[in-house]
């Protein structure tokens, strides 16, 4: 029977930074914490989170796997980090074990977005990442939810109520923002300008996705994912049906522990 | 009873707007229709044989599906030209033809052929990028000469030289009427807004040439008899990249300050007609040649040799002393290269005119606030506003 | 153990001597300014004293040489009014114009730029043409005559295209005749055309010699060998130097000898220099012992190969350079026409009109150099092939080959995207090993 | 919505014969300014949500102080990017004019160019001794947002708008980062983390970067001295410093008496009070 072993695993992306603590393979609960410019600290408060929330002391962890961007730099002692993973094997292998009959992920980070496949262990089969122009999705979610006096959940909520279709520029998030507020002065409706908003995220990352060929079932990561209006509008441009992930913060956390559970 | 001439620009505007139901209703009378991307094709050869030449125009909503396609510093009407392929919007088309220009075009047409089913039933005219030599006009026979093979293969149907001819003037006649239409605008209260006189230019684009020249006719005659719309504000001359959103022509006159449109130097307009080809000559191909040598040349094809002055800047001087324009709007697509290097040596030019001008970075969208600003400011400028 | 090339420090002082020649008017010479896209040969029969200066190989030295100064370049250009999104390697050159100061090979800033006498260039992209148009303005209105070539897929075998081409070339000899009131002389001419038709040859065959294993030669020094074809292919120097080239490489070859002995991963590229030349993406291909032996942009810009035969499959192999010296070049028009034939079958001509030919070169170079994976590098603002169709190409060679694209520019650091293309740099890596370790069963 | 209002105590709007005011409202704020017989008289801030509830919200910020109200005022002109969301003004003017007329009339004839860093746009302006335009330029849609992008990077490093320019000053040695646009920059200062590049540093570098995209677009149209700059990132003492670094040339002093991002709403003051006089 194999030992049952408390692990930790730490996603240190762009713009948070994510922890999960499993037995074996059972998650036990969660933390997080924004990255800011202390990503050591980050990584700490996030795991200290977690460990809050699962009554798992440090002592209690074998081990915390690193991923994410900041994989290599979360290093310091008290964080007992004894291996880590890139990313989109992290992906991969998180999206298949919350999902077995995935073999897309579609991972929309706070800065940067990918689409890995994958084939039934979660090897990798193709990995495709957003150009350059299309970065900081994340930071528009976040500035366009602040523009209009909300927060990102209500700026789904909005957009939802939308009636009029709307067109900002697409080439970047500043270009839309641009045309977003210029909208906004013309006196179009503000849930109208949400729907556009939304839509741009939507169709940066359904078109990048189109490079891979599209199979099986297709899942989608990351905290953008929580915006039902963006999955509808993604899965519209794909035609094909995805679902997301639950829990879609933590998947690369999941990934990295139950990567280094199979070694 | 709203007056005649007001009927017919509704009607103009309406095919504008609504290209793809027009191009059906031929296609369900039996014509076959051939779309182009750039207007350097000899249109007259498709007219002879039969076919109804429509341009290809975007739909001015903005997707971002085709840059997975064409990298995403290309110009936005070469994003939404291509995706219009994509989403087979264009399906009635039994042909597509391009003459190499800009990069960003060719890039657009490609993508109809290579992803949107095309292959078979599209041609690339070899095009020269200098087009106002002699060289250029025996390059242009010999590759007309392959196309009008091309479109008889195609067709099954050979073209002959009475055909042509015919199909010459009645091009020759839509570019007279364009012109005057074009040229009421010189007047200090035209009887036509500029931003009408624009929509029409663009239907020519996509109509049937004779239906076009029918309804053109009749709403000149009626302009005489009964001016549509007459006020006298300041004057606005439009130049730069191509343009088919009414909204920015519509915007040019719905400022805060009484504005006229008098003139734009773009594909979407003059360029595209301000030019005849030679009639009743006996080398039919030579003759579109001799024409197309004649056009405004595209920022993509405008270099004298010998000096590598621009000519095009030239022309524009003349236009500016005939139209008498007080502001020059400089419009052209974000990303589009020809345009911003020719802008820098427009400047200067305009400078020692003392005409100010303001530049619009088009793309899918209209910031119509933006945009709004900066022509109130331009208009602020001329008419010397201060408290 | 790493070969190091004997003949390295005479293509640099070649380099170095055109420029300086260029700069002091040696022997009280012409100077012919103009993009090296374009035939030179027609300006040697103008005499024994004609120094040239192209763009493309100018902005990109310096740009080498001297970023500091290549990067004030580009924001002096861009304070004169040039596009945002115009070329780089414009703006840079331009910007040197504006600035009244140019950068040489060796490391100095030259102030006051040296007014040329004429421009010969050509009419490749929308920004080429306009490049030197700008120039002339600046300066006041240098003459200046552009060559049309259109280019496209085996534009070398459309006769419309090349007596075209040749057409405006001897138009533009006599231009050249009234421009500098010097007479034309055939017998330098003819001499100039066959050896600038020799180095493009030679250059070909060296870059196909990189098809065996291990591949002698890698980008980087393809990188620095190639530039003096750009600069100045007509001197009977240019072309010994390429011969001694091409006889160091075969001995490599034949002794299995190679710059880059560690070669797991054997890369095909399509993208220009500066990107993959950054020293931590560089670092990453190199510790996976993954080289780049193949590119478009090296091998492609000046240089000729079989090409494309009747059924349009194209063939990266060299022409026997023996060819050249039989070509029947006894009257001007016969050399203008050899002359418009070799430039007009460059591959980077051939990609800038014609998707087909973009795929089949591709295709060609991935099977025979061997590559284990594809990469992509579109230069932003760039017009030619080095953006133009890149980005759908990897919709074909997605499921054969391990492909990635990412951002890059020809000189302009501030575009680049250097930590999305490490990250995709170290993916590609991945991808390639998984790729090999499913293929080779392991 | 967050608003605040200052008064001139001594004036009394009751007592005043011409009472006209400047609604300016802009991508992030809107401002409102009253004049009494051409004195300023009462000016308010309000964060712009939804143009037209901002322009209530600027005159609502002073009515609830002084007890002045729309009827009150005789006439009122808007400007700024909402400009056509207020729909008690009489006449509306560009926030060029505005600027040129405003910077005019507070640092006085010498000025001849005019730098407005607005939330979303950044603007130069040439202008005569008497305020009037004669020449502008507008920023190429890659620059645009720079005053909101600076916002965006506040929260990314986690420190408060108003003090990040202080701490930028503070560090001698600035992180390189692309000066083409913010999407470019802001992603670079995210990966700076990898190198563990000092946060100063780094902010120090974002705000050389702003400015070196901004004095390259005042390159473009040229500098005429006097120079004034005006707008959100004014208030940047950062971005001051370096703009003056780069374009050698000291702009005038902010007056110790104005607020400079009421400049157009006192602009805009100024046209309505010469639009009710040739009434």
């Amino acid at each position: 029977m194999k030992k049952v072993k408390i692990q930790a695993g730490l996603d240190a992306g762009h713009i948070n930074t994510k922890a999960v603590i499993m037995n074996g393979r059972e998650v036990m609960g969660y933390g997080n914490a924004p990255t800011g410019f202390d990503i050591v600290g980050a990584a700490q408060s996030a795991l200290n989170n977690a460990m809050e929330n699962t009554g798992v002391s440090l002592e209690d962890l074998e081990g915390v796997v690193a991923t994410g961007i900041f994989k290599d730099i979360i290093d310091s002692p008290s964080l007992k980090v004894t291996g880590t993973v890139p990313e989109f094997k992290s992906g991969a292998k998180g999206a298949l074990f919350l999902n077995r009959d995935s073999r897309t992920i579609i991972d929309i980070g706070g800065n940067v977005h990918k689409a890995v496949s994958y084939d039934q262990n979660g090897d990798l089969l193709d990995v495709v990442q957003n150009d350059k122009c299309a970065d900081g999705l994340g930071i528009y979610y976040t500035t366009m939810a602040k523009a209009l006096g909300l927060n990102e959940q209500g700026l789904t909520k909005l957009a939802l109520k939308s009636t009029k279709k709307l067109s900002v520029a697409i080439q970047c998030g500043l270009s839309a923002e641009t045309d977003a507020i210029d909208l906004m002065c013309q006196g179009e409706e503000i849930a109208d300008v949400a729907a556009a908003v939304l839509r741009y995220i939507a169709e940066r990352v359904a078109d990048m996705s189109t490079y891979l060929s599209l199979t099986k079932e297709v899942v989608v990561a990351g905290g953008i994912a929580r915006s039902q209006v963006i999955i509808k509008h993604i899965s519209e441009l794909l035609n094909q049906d995805i679902s997301v992930i639950e829990p879609p913060e933590y998947v690369g956390a999941i990934g990295a522990v139950i990567s280094e559970e199979e070694e | 009873m709203e007056k005649n001439a007001g009927k017919i620009i509704e009607k103009f505007r309406h095919i504008t707007e609504n290209p793809h139901e027009y191009a059906k209703a031929l296609k369900d009378k039996g014509h076959l229709l051939a779309g182009y991307m750039c207007t350097h094709v000899p249109e007259e050869i498709l007219y002879a044989a039969g076919f109804v030449p429509i341009r290809i125009l975007s739909a001015h909503e903005s997707q971002a599906m085709t840059r997975s396609y064409i990298h995403e510093t290309y110009c936005s009407f070469s994003h939404d030209c291509a995706y219009q392929g994509l989403q087979k919007n264009y399906g009635y088309l039994d042909m597509i033809t391009h003459a190499s220009s800009c990069i960003h075009m060719a890039e657009a047409f490609n993508v109809w052929v290579r992803f949107a089913g095309y292959e078979e039933k599209s041609y690339l005219i070899t095009y020269p990028h200098i087009i106002h030599t002699k060289h250029a006009g025996d390059i242009m026979v010999k590759s007309f000469i392959q196309f009008k093979e091309f479109v008889e293969k195609f067709e099954g149907k050979s073209i002959t030289d009475e055909e042509i001819e015919k199909a010459i003037k009645v091009y020759n006649k839509t570019r007279r009427l364009l012109k005057k239409l074009w040229e009421s605008l010189k007047a200090d209260k035209p009887p036509i807004s500029g931003a009408d006189v624009a929509t029409v230019s663009l239907a020519a684009q996509v109509m049937e040439k004779q239906e076009f020249n029918k309804m053109l006719e009749e709403l000149i005659q009626e302009l005489k008899a009964e001016p549509h719309r007459v006020f006298s504000g300041v004057r606005l001359m439009v130049t730069g990249g191509a343009c088919d959103d009414l909204r920015i022509f519509d915007l040019l006159e719905d400022l805060n300050y009484d504005t006229n449109l008098i003139f734009v130097d773009s594909c979407t307009a003059a360029r595209y007609f301000w030019f005849e080809v030679p009639e009743d000559s006996d080398d039919k191909l030579k003759a579109i040649a001799m024409g197309h040598i004649s056009r405004i040349p595209c920022p993509s094809k405008d270099t004298v040799p010998g000096s590598g002055e621009k000519k095009r800047f030239r022309v524009l001087q003349g236009y500016i002393e005939e139209f008498k324009p007080d502001g020059v709007v400089m419009l052209y697509q974000r990303f589009c290269s020809p345009q911003s290097m020719d802008i820098m040596a427009l400047k200067p030019i305009l400078k020692n005119l003392g005409i100010p001008w303001t530049e619009l970075e088009l793309d899918t969208t209209v910031p119509r606030i933006q945009f709004g600003t900066q022509l109130e400011a331009l208009i602020e400028t001329i008419n010397r506003v201060e408290p | 153990m790493a070969y190091t090339l004997k003949v390295w420090s005479d293509f640099k002082n070649y380099q170095t001597k055109c420029y300086r020649d260029y700069l002091s008017r040696a022997s009280g010479g012409l100077r012919c300014m103009g993009s090296t896209w374009s035939v030179l040969a027609p300006l040697k029969g103008l005499g024994h004293d004609v120094h040239l200066i192209g763009g493309e190989p100018h902005a990109a030295s310096t740009a080498g040489t001297l970023p500091e100064e290549g990067r004030k370049n580009i924001m002096a250009a861009e304070s004169a009014g040039l596009g945002f999104h115009s070329c780089s390697y414009l703006k840079l050159f331009v910007g040197e114009v504006v600035r009244d100061k140019m950068s040489i090979t060796d490391g100095t800033v030259h102030d006051g730029y040296p007014r040329p006498d004429l421009i010969w260039t050509t009419h490749l992209c929308n920004l080429h043409s306009k490049w030197y148009q700008e120039v002339s303005r600046i300066l006041g209105g240098v003459p200046l005559f552009p060559i049309d070539v259109i280019g496209g897929g085996a534009a070398e075998q459309d006769p419309k295209i090349v007596d075209y081409v040749s057409d405006q070339m001897e138009e533009g000899i006599g231009w050249l005749e009234r421009v500098t009131g010097r007479q034309f002389n055939d017998e330098l001419f003819i001499r100039a055309a066959r050896n600038e038709i020799k180095v493009l040859v030679l250059w070909g065959n060296v870059c196909a010699l990189n098809m065996h294993s291990p591949a002698p030669l890698d980008e980087r020094r393809f990188i620095a060998l190639f530039p003096p074809a750009m600069v100045d292919r007509t001197t009977d120097e240019a072309a010994k130097l390429y011969e001694d080239l091409l006889a160091e490489v075969q001995h490599m070859v034949d002794t299995g000898q190679s710059v880059i002995p560690n070669q797991d991963y054997r890369i095909a590229y399509f993208g220009l220099a500066h990107t993959y030349g950054h020293p931590e993406i560089g670092r990453t291909l190199k510790n996976a012992g993954a080289e780049i032996v193949a590119s478009v942009y090296t091998f492609g810009t000046a240089g000729n190969f079989k090409g494309f035969d009747k059924d349009r499959k194209w063939s990266w192999e060299g022409i026997d350079p023996s060819w050249v010296g039989d070509l029947d070049l006894s009257t001007r028009r016969k050399a203008l026409t050899e002359l418009a034939k070799i430039v007009l079958a460059w591959p980077t001509w051939q990609g800038v009109r014609s998707y087909w030919a973009l795929e089949e070169m591709s295709k060609a170079m991935a099977a025979q150099f061997k590559a284990d994976g594809f990469l992509l590098a579109p230069t932003r603002s760039c017009e030619t092939d080095f953006r133009n169709g890149y980005i759908a190409l990897q919709r074909i060679f997605k499921d054969r080959l391990p492909t990635i694209e990412y951002d890059t520019e020809t000189v302009d650091v501030r575009k680049m995207d250097i930590p999305g293309s490490k990250r995709k740099t170290e993916l590609f890596v991945d991808l390639m090993k998984a790729h090999k370790n499913k293929k080779g069963g392991v | 919505m967050t608003e605040k209002a200052s008064i001139h105590k001594q004036l009394d709007w009751k007592k005043a014969k011409v009472i006209v005011a400047g609604v300016d409202i802009g991508a992030v704020n809107s401002k409102a300014l009253i004049l009494l017989d051409g004195q300023p008289y009462a000016s308010s801030h309000v964060k712009t949500l939804i143009p037209k509830e901002s322009a209530f919200g600027t005159i609502n910020a002073i009515s609830d102080k002084t007890g002045l109200k729309l009827e009150n005022i005789h006439s009122i002109v808007a400007t700024g990017i909402g400009r056509s969301q207020v729909p008690f003004a009489e006449k509306t003017v560009s926030e060029i004019a505005c600027a040129a007329a405003g910077a005019v009339n507070i640092w006085g004839p010498s000025v001849r160019t005019v730098l407005d860093l607005g939330g979303q746009s950044c603007k130069i302006i040439h202008c005569t001794d008497r305020g009037r335009v004669n020449d502008f330029l507008w920023n190429d849609k890659c620059a645009a947002g720079l005053g909101r992008s600076m916002e965006s990077f506040a929260d990314l490093v986690q420190k408060d708008i108003d003090e990040i320019g202080n701490i930028a000053l503070q560090s001698e040695e600035l992180l390189r980062l692309s000066d083409f646009c913010s999407v470019f920059a802001l992603s670079e200062v995210l990966d700076s983390k990898i190198n563990r590049v000092p946060e100063e540093q780094v902010i120090a570098g974002y705000h050389h970067a702003v400015a070196m995209r901004i004095s390259t677009l005042v390159a473009r149209i040229g500098l005429k001295t006097d120079l004034v700059i005006i707008g959100g990132l004014a208030r940047n003492p950062a971005i001051i410093k370096w703009l003056e670094e780069i374009l050698g040339v000291r702009r005038l002093a902010p007056k110790p008496a104005w607020d400079s991002t009421l400049t157009v709403a006192l602009g805009a003051a100024m046209f309505a009070d010469s639009f009710h006089r040739r009434r």
